[in-house]
């Protein structure tokens, strides 16, 4: 049996089908960057979502919060936060933080001025509006 | 796939292969028609196993290893098709 | 390597070709029986869309590559019989004539793929055709892959490298060469023909 | 230890069992604050402590690959290290980087160790374990790259075996596919997209490459089978892992904008992603139970069991649990991720380190294996951390598929705080299980202090 199973072999197919499925992820990796315009919007990333995204990950927001369900699971989704709370909840939520409520889960502080909750907003709106696919699954995500 | 000395007047493998273009060609016609429904459905994919099961035993050599290779092959014919057929009479009330 | 001659009414421990090629083989098909079961129960979810795609589908070209793998395959048959035989530059022809059918496959596959792509139709179209283009664009790459696998043997086997006690690697080419026939001969009828 | 040169491992292994520590004891912190919210607020808010938390593990992991990577390589290619001296500068520049990136983590504001460190040049910070700073990032690659040279150049002059291939094709990879960190477009989806190049591509890619490597190293001394079998193996299971892991990747691409298709793609392949892992199980004991001599070693056999079996439960089972499509809808960014990722890291990447260190210390300490006694005691903590660790996946499964009930079915769903006050107590078991999560690892470092019966020193 063992000389009808060769490493020489083993090490072909280990070569060869890395190699095969990689081309194949590169084949969709083109097809998706064709697709996403109409999918992820990009028209709409104004300076002011730039600088949003900039400020969500100068905090470190994924460190607590998902976002699009990516990141930590210790406080609520915000890809869809805009579209169950709304811009001027977001402005104050974050600005009244930390709560202080013993024994419950804390925010940071971050000091934001009102242009950079503004630009966090900008932000949180643009990602509502991706279409993933229906999710997540309702609102409170 | 065959030995040399077997007065054969066409080879096995060559009968094999007749026998595959042939089925091939009712599955086209079946195609033509436009037919459709369930005894349609399973003539066509009942072939396609058909030719599976030839090309694995005939052309690969299964016929010829012990029958965990063959069953291998098999059971994966039959688990597929299987569930391809449940899929396909699910929608037919 | 004493034992590898295969005559024809000795059962074998395992099948022909490298036993290595065999794992691939059977993880192909796995990931191809997967995706079948996954179209046909897409498909159960959206009938019409599907069996109204179905009709754009150029089921003669189709047909016309089943002839040309299985053909094909037939003669990778015929080259391993040669080498058995010790025929090392008929085995090469017989591989050669397999990868021009190959050639032939991709040619026709090309032609309707232009057909399709200029109409404007993509993976994000609708759901038939994402399964139908993934599909076949899946199957596309491994005839390629199948045809430079037997393309290696077709130059080994000029160069007099098998014998007929050691000729493992047109086996197992040989092998490879015939999941991809057998992966269309199912792809055909179901995304083709049945509805 | 047959080569000088591979003392240069030691320091690696005792760094990374260091760091492991802190791992856990930053991974109790966030557990504790999981139940009580304001713990060490705001001196460690959460998401600090689980920056550390994650970044500690993925430099550790990385600690013990490239300690690995200098036992093995020297034996593996029958010659001295290129430059021990390279490799044990490196070490310090590493090590010190690390622990810079640490402290800064810990003593300044995210947002002004941002600025303090030239991310505003090229910004990278601030996404998903990938929160270190520019300016450890470079350092990263330059050690990376210090690190490939030294073992590249070992294997160029010595024998060239498929153990040590496979091992610098995965280390090779883990650089290249790294470079993806500092690609950080203003566009979300394409940010998330090729932020998995990194992510996914390591866990699920180059880094089982490495994961092979070193468990067929360890069986093949500790077992005395035939390097031709396997290898082969290797080879098959590695290919296996690539056919499916890189389209597997598709299973991130469900929900964050991008095409549909990737449903499809993501879930066929991932779905056959826990074959590789289910034949590295039947691997590794195969190869045990055709042992060809007794190893005196039997807590380093032991680990390496562990991690076939571990790896298969973690990354195989827990995985497929949420993999496919219409599953992943609803618990993607619950706590069932949470789950997979602890028993997956620990089954995989944790226990092939610990393998390794248990197989080689004794090495490097000049024996061929380590007392009764101490490896009775090795044998214990790896029980205390296998069990609780999975009892940790149990209680977070469990707290997952509740918050998905809660808070993501029925016609009236709980918001998440809401969902969260209900499913306390699988958090506070959780926690539980952690401090006997640590009381393995402080055993484990105990063991190798261990003064009782007699080392063995028979080569």
């Amino acid at each position: 049996m063992s000389e009808t199973f060769t490493k020489a072999m083993a090490r072909n197919i280990f070569y060869g089908g890395a190699v095969f499925f990689f081309l194949l992820f590169l084949g969709l990796t083109f097809d998706t960057m064709q697709t996403l315009p109409k999918r992820d919007h990009r028209e709409n990333i104004t300076d002011s979502v730039v600088r949003g995204k900039h400020i969500w990950e100068t905090r470190d927001c994924i460190g607590c919060h998902t976002l699009l369900g990516e990141g930590a699971y210790f406080a609520p989704e915000l890809g869809n936060v805009y579209t169950r709370r709304g811009g001027p909840f977001i402005k104050a939520w974050i600005a009244a933080q930390p709560t202080g409520a013993p024994g419950r889960r804390q925010m940071p502080q971050f000091n934001l001025t009102d242009q950079e909750l503004d630009d966090m907003v900008a932000f949180l709106k643009w990602t509502s509006e991706v279409n993933t696919n229906k999710w997540p699954p309702n609102i409170e995500g | 796939m065959d030995t040399p000395h077997e007065p054969h007047f066409i080879r096995p493998c060559t009968r094999i292969w007749l026998v595959l273009m042939a089925l091939t060609c009712s599955t086209f016609a079946i195609g033509e028609t436009g037919w459709s429904g369930t005894a349609v459905m399973l003539t066509v994919l009942g072939t396609a196993v058909i030719k599976v099961e030839m090309v694995a035993n005939y052309f690969m050599g299964l016929r010829r290893t012990r029958w965990l290779w063959r069953g291998i092959v098999l059971g994966w014919l039959i688990l597929v098709s299987g569930l391809i057929t449940i899929a396909y009479l699910m929608t037919v009330k | 390597m004493i034992n590898n001659t295969r005559t024809s009414h000795e059962i074998h421990a395992t099948p022909p070709g490298d036993l290595a090629i065999w794992f691939f083989i059977f993880a192909e098909l796995l990931a191809f029986g997967v995706f079948f079961v996954a179209y046909a129960f897409a498909r159960a979810h959206n009938v019409e869309l599907f069996n109204e795609s179905q009709q754009h589908l150029n089921r003669l070209s189709g047909a016309i590559n089943t002839l040309v793998l299985i053909t094909s395959s037939y003669f990778m048959v015929r080259a391993v019989a040669a080498i058995k035989q010790g025929y090392s530059i008929l085995c090469a022809r017989w591989i050669a004539s397999a990868i021009g059918l190959g050639f032939v496959f991709l040619a026709i596959k090309m032609a309707e793929f232009h057909e399709k792509f200029s109409a404007g139709i993509s993976l994000s179209t609708n759901t038939f055709y994402m399964f139908y283009l993934s599909l076949t664009l899946f199957h596309f790459m491994h005839v390629i892959l199948g045809m430079v696998i037997l393309a290696a043997i077709m130059l080994k086997a000029r160069n007099g490298s098998y014998s007929p006690a050691n000729h493992t690697g047109v086996e197992t080419g040989a092998s490879y060469w015939h999941m991809v026939d057998l992966l269309w001969i199912i792809l055909f009828p179901l995304v083709y023909v049945i509805r | 230890m047959q080569f000088q040169s591979q003392a240069v491992a030691k320091p690696y292994f005792i760094a990374a069992i260091g760091l492991f520590v802190g791992q856990i004891l930053f991974g109790l912190i966030m557990g504790y604050q999981y139940v009580v919210g304001d713990f060490l607020f705001p001196a460690i808010p959460f998401n600090v402590a689980r920056m550390v938390h994650t970044n500690l593990l993925i430099v550790w992991l990385l600690f013990g690959f490239m300690g690995a990577a200098y036992y093995m390589i020297p034996e593996e290619t029958e010659t001295e290290l290129f430059s021990p001296k390279l490799a044990l500068l490196m070490f310090w520049i590493f090590l010190v980087a690390g622990a810079l990136t640490i402290v800064g983590y810990l003593m300044v504001p995210y947002a002004t160790l941002a600025s303090m460190t030239g991310n505003d040049i090229l910004p990278t910070m601030g996404r998903e374990f990938l929160e270190q700073p520019l300016i450890t990032k470079v350092g990263i690659v330059i050690v990376a790259l210090a690190f490939l040279f030294n073992i590249s150049m070992t294997v160029l002059k010595g024998r060239k075996t498929s153990i040590s291939l496979v091992m610098l094709l995965g280390l090779w990879g883990l650089a290249v596919f790294f470079l993806f960190s500092f690609y950080n477009p203003s566009n979300l989806v394409l940010d998330k997209y090729f932020w998995w190049w990194t992510v996914h591509l390591w866990v699920e890619g180059v880094w089982e490459l490495i994961l092979g490597a070193m468990l067929a190293f360890v069986l093949i001394k500790v077992t005395g089978v035939d390097r031709e079998v396997i290898e082969k193996w290797l080879y098959i299971i590695i290919a296996m892992t690539l056919i499916t892991g890189i389209i597997g990747t598709g299973h991130h691409y469900f929900w964050i904008g991008t095409p549909e298709y990737w449903q499809w793609f993501g879930s066929v392949f991932s779905a056959l992603e826990p074959i590789p892992f289910f034949m590295m199980t039947v691997f590794a004991f195969n190869m045990v139970n055709r042992r060809r001599r007794e190893h005196p070693n039997k807590a380093a056999t032991l680990w390496a069991l562990g991690t076939g079996v571990m790896a298969f439960l973690g990354a195989g089972v827990w995985g497929f649990l949420h993999t496919l499509a219409p599953v992943n809808f609803f618990t993607h960014g619950t706590q069932v991720t949470a789950a997979h990722g602890h028993m997956a890291f620990y089954g995989a990447y944790v226990m092939v380190n610990l393998a390794m260190i248990s197989y080689a210390m004794p090495m490097l300490r000049g024996r061929t294996a380590n007392s009764g006694p101490a490896q009775t005691m090795e044998m214990w903590s790896f029980w205390l951390m296998t069990v609780s660790i999975v009892f940790i996946t149990l209680f977070l499964t469990a707290a997952g598929i509740l918050q998905v009930w809660l808070q993501r079915m029925g016609s009236t769903p709980l918001g998440f705080m809401a969902a969260q006050d209900q499913i306390m107590i699988f958090y506070w078991l959780r926690e539980i299980t952690g401090f006997v999560f640590l009381l393995g690892l402080v055993l484990y470092i105990w063991s190798f202090f261990c003064k009782k019966g007699e080392a063995q020193t028979a080569a």
